[in-house]
């Protein structure tokens, strides 16, 4: 298992996240698109009890929508949906998102894939969580050259929920809205504050007590190699064979070998 | 009507909606497209877009886009519209998803503009004149704050293309449970449809095909075209071929490479869709 | 659950959104409601309604209606609720039909208004304090005038209620056609669904079913009853009842014919309709 | 075919209307609930050739539309319906229809069943025939109490087209939108200028020639009992049945004889 430790560590933290008894209540969460790590975390919650309806928006069969994204977008709309998932090519200490890209608009530098629903979800649903797996000063940076979507907004304009953490491949930070500050929650195994601080691009709290992130437990580990690997083969064929090592593609060898 | 016959509808110059790859995004057609050598289309990504959009920019045909995200998904970033936005090739408009719904969604209703939630923050909103800021006319009195809330033009594209299952003899296809596309092709002036095969009678007939019909009524052409979603899926007709996007990735990273994939795939005499799909 | 059970969930002074009856309206519910005695109901009419409402009225368990019409069809006027308003029982909120997708269209999305073309030069504007009229913000400079358009606030309804085809064992329902439904548990903060039969597994995953289903995520209860949109028709299940409405209509003319209507048809034990059917 | 020629010639009348050349073209059609004569004239001028789609609204089965009435008001908001039909409890002489009803708002004497969809429809659709059977000085007014849909409007305010023509059981009006004012354009049999200025309680023009409003020809007569009655029978088999004699219903004779 060593070789994919690390992602099923995400998973496990995600998931400890996602059913969290002081954050807001997660009985519908929706995954977008390209996010293996974070739909696997919701498999774990949800399959270790936790009342969870998941909108997975790229499942290509029991797509849970007949109007597709803006199915999504409007019960987000309505305050129906209540966490969603959120990465960035640059993501800085207040929560901003950068997702155009680096550079003058429209990333003429670095162009990252675009917005997505980004502007629009950070602000409607009751609580986001930041995931992305690349921590660097690259990645983490003390402001984002441009915001696809604000960390934080003025008073008296309409905003649901904020970012409850970020996590990365080293660390978990929990965020707190109202100071628009980053703290560091836990380190992943083999990360110290001293190497989380070098290469994190902003500043952020350390409070005195940081615990280690936990993997799986063995049940989860379980769970996750059984019945969460079988509800995401056919959405994320590479990534489960990669993780667990199932899901040969069919009819993908000879393309792939051309 | 045969694929190239709908293909030369598309004028240079038009403004072509898109859709996503998990969305009935016409494959072929875009293959059809590039084989016309269409030129200077302003495309409309509804919301994102992916590998029809990657292929016209990489093949020259496209001025401009206004998208959300273009993606090839677990792919990754979709390469020749890099490098065309590098290079200044491409005039990029960006929005964010439920802002392209929201403008399509008020073409359909035939109204001006409507409003939307969120958003207000992002620097998308500087970026694009073409949006509005008002107050909340509806604001309970004392609430304080003005509530500032973002007012989106309506979108009615020129033209729209995407891939059915099926077309019957009065013009409607059948989208299935895909009724976003209902939205795209009520709101767009024209839509040019490829489906996977022709139908006897009239599907708005039957109770069970009906809810998954976009009438005839929003449909301007219609041309078969066997897997005419190749490489991207019909909903349980045939799968997403991750593969054959992982082969395109990485091909169309360089010039050499992508003209490789169009002369492999794009510019073989008629669409190579089929006899793909048929070897394997 | 069971008729009279889901009909239990309804509590005096609901807003309760009912629908016109070409289009799945729940006369089984309207039955039970009825039997139940509930009061002061505030009924929306999405976007005008007929029997069932005529009959809650007559019942005496509405306070007041907002809808664009009460109509029986080819059987005329709706006599309980004529007879009502007159009486100054009813307090009667008018609107138009548009207006009312249009305010369930803004709750779906989660925006406080949508604007809507026409009705400007209505005397509904004049009696309808919630509605505002703005200068289009989007309009042409130089284009003259104002460009006044109609704004809209939002309508999320307390409680829905229609009959569906099927429910699944996800706690879907399947209405076929009639998605202007889905719009309105969309929009609706409950929705309450009685159906025809249930059917096993979950119909999302057929691509056949889909397009036609309402999600569990919109469906707060389902009951089965078996015929339960008589007299009104279900798809191709069973026909709009023209015989019955009529003598509907002809009983309802009076207080006592319609207390004779009530004892023949509402308060016999469980609900009529299935043994009426049954003997047919 | 005495009792019945009233609605063969009304049906005849408005079959004319729609497919008027001088008139805006009538591509898309849409007919209302409760509305078998007009729903007629439409199938005749589709039966004789006309390029006509048809969306009859109260049609149970093959309903044309997937989103119900929404889908209609939505098709005319962008001016894709060419043409509509209305009624009103009262009529003026400005085009001015009433649905509501008369003494105080909303119709505390006489309560008409609504306005529909009229208030949106009169503006958004390209043209209207006004239809209502009943000509007397109770329904044609000077002034309607209540306006649910204005003939004319003020210039700045968005409006596609207007009345076209308004057909009545005495006689057709013509509508001139610019001044706001009918015009008599023919008479019915057993109508003359004398009975229909008596029945009329709104003033309006008067030309020299006057023709008399021709009935259906016999090859129309002929398309209407066959194909057309075919058509409708279902949606309207209490009309089917008074005016061509077909349709009986099956299973109604019961409850209607209790």
């Amino acid at each position: 298992m060593s070789g994919t430790s690390n992602e099923l560590l995400l998973i496990a933290a995600i998931a400890r996240l996602i059913t969290d008894p002081a954050a807001h209540p997660a009985r519908h969460v929706a995954v977008g698109a390209a996010s293996p790590i974070p739909a696997a975390a919701c498999w774990l919650a949800k399959m270790q009890g936790a009342d969870i309806r998941l909108a997975l928006l790229h499942r290509p069969r029991g797509n849970p929508f007949t109007e597709g994204t803006r199915e999504l977008f409007d019960l987000a709309g309505q305050g129906r949906i209540d966490l969603f998932f959120l990465g960035g090519g640059q993501i800085d200490g207040q929560a901003n998102i950068n997702l155009i890209g680096t550079g003058a608009w429209p990333g003429t530098a670095v162009r990252f894939p675009g917005s997505f629903g980004s502007a629009f979800m950070y602000l409607t649903v009751h609580r986001t969580i930041l995931f992305r797996e690349e921590h660097s000063r690259r990645v983490l940076v003390p402001r984002v050259e441009h915001i696809s979507a604000p960390g934080v907004s003025p008073a008296g304009t309409f905003r649901r929920g904020h970012a409850q953490a970020l996590v990365t491949g080293r660390c978990v930070f929990r965020f707190d809205p109202g100071r628009a500050r980053f703290a560091l929650a836990s380190l992943h195994p083999g990360e110290t504050r001293e190497t989380v601080r070098a290469a994190t691009g902003f500043d952020y709290d350390e409070p005195a007590g940081i615990a280690n992130t936990a993997g799986p437990t063995e049940a989860q580990a379980t769970i996750l190699a059984g019945p969460v690997c079988d509800a995401m083969i056919e959405t994320y064929p590479d990534f489960c064979r990669r993780v667990w090592g199932r899901g040969a593609k069919e009819n993908g060898g000879k393309e792939e070998a051309a | 009507m045969d694929l190239d016959a709908l293909a030369a509808l598309v004028p240079d110059g038009a403004q072509l909606a898109l859709v996503p790859d998990n969305s009935l995004s016409p494959g072929a057609f875009a293959r059809a497209l590039v084989r016309r050598g269409v030129r200077d289309l302003r495309l409309i990504g509804v919301p994102v877009c992916g590998y029809a959009t990657d292929l016209l920019i990489g093949a020259g045909c496209v001025a401009e886009i206004e998208t959300s995200a273009v993606t090839l998904g677990e792919a990754g970033m979709a390469p020749r519209f890099t490098a065309a936005l590098a290079a200044g090739r491409l005039r990029v408009v960006d929005a964010t998803c439920p802002a392209m719904h929201t403008r399509l969604q008020a073409a359909e209703k035939g109204v001006p503009f409507m409003p939307l939630r969120g958003v207000l923050g992002s620097d998308l909103v500087a970026h694009r004149p073409d949006w509005k800021i008002i107050d909340n006319p509806f604001q309970s009195p004392g609430a304080g704050g003005g509530d500032p809330i973002l007012l989106l033009p309506a979108l009615a594209p020129e033209l729209a293309a995407f891939h059915a299952a099926m077309a019957d003899e009065e013009g409607n296809v059948w989208v299935g449970r895909r009724r976003e596309l209902a939205t795209l092709a009520h709101a767009s002036q024209q839509s040019l449809v490829t489906v996977e095969r022709r139908v006897p009678g009239n599907m708005l007939d039957d109770e069970r095909l009906a809810p998954g019909v976009i009438s005839g009524v929003y449909v301007t052409a219609i041309a078969v075209a066997e897997h005419g979603a190749w490489p991207i899926g019909l909903l349980d007709e045939y799968g997403y071929d991750a593969a054959h996007i992982a082969l395109y990735a990485k091909l169309a990273r360089t010039e050499a490479g992508f003209a490789e994939y169009c002369a492999r795939f794009v510019n073989a005499p008629g669409d190579p869709s089929v006899t793909i799909l048929a070897a394997e």
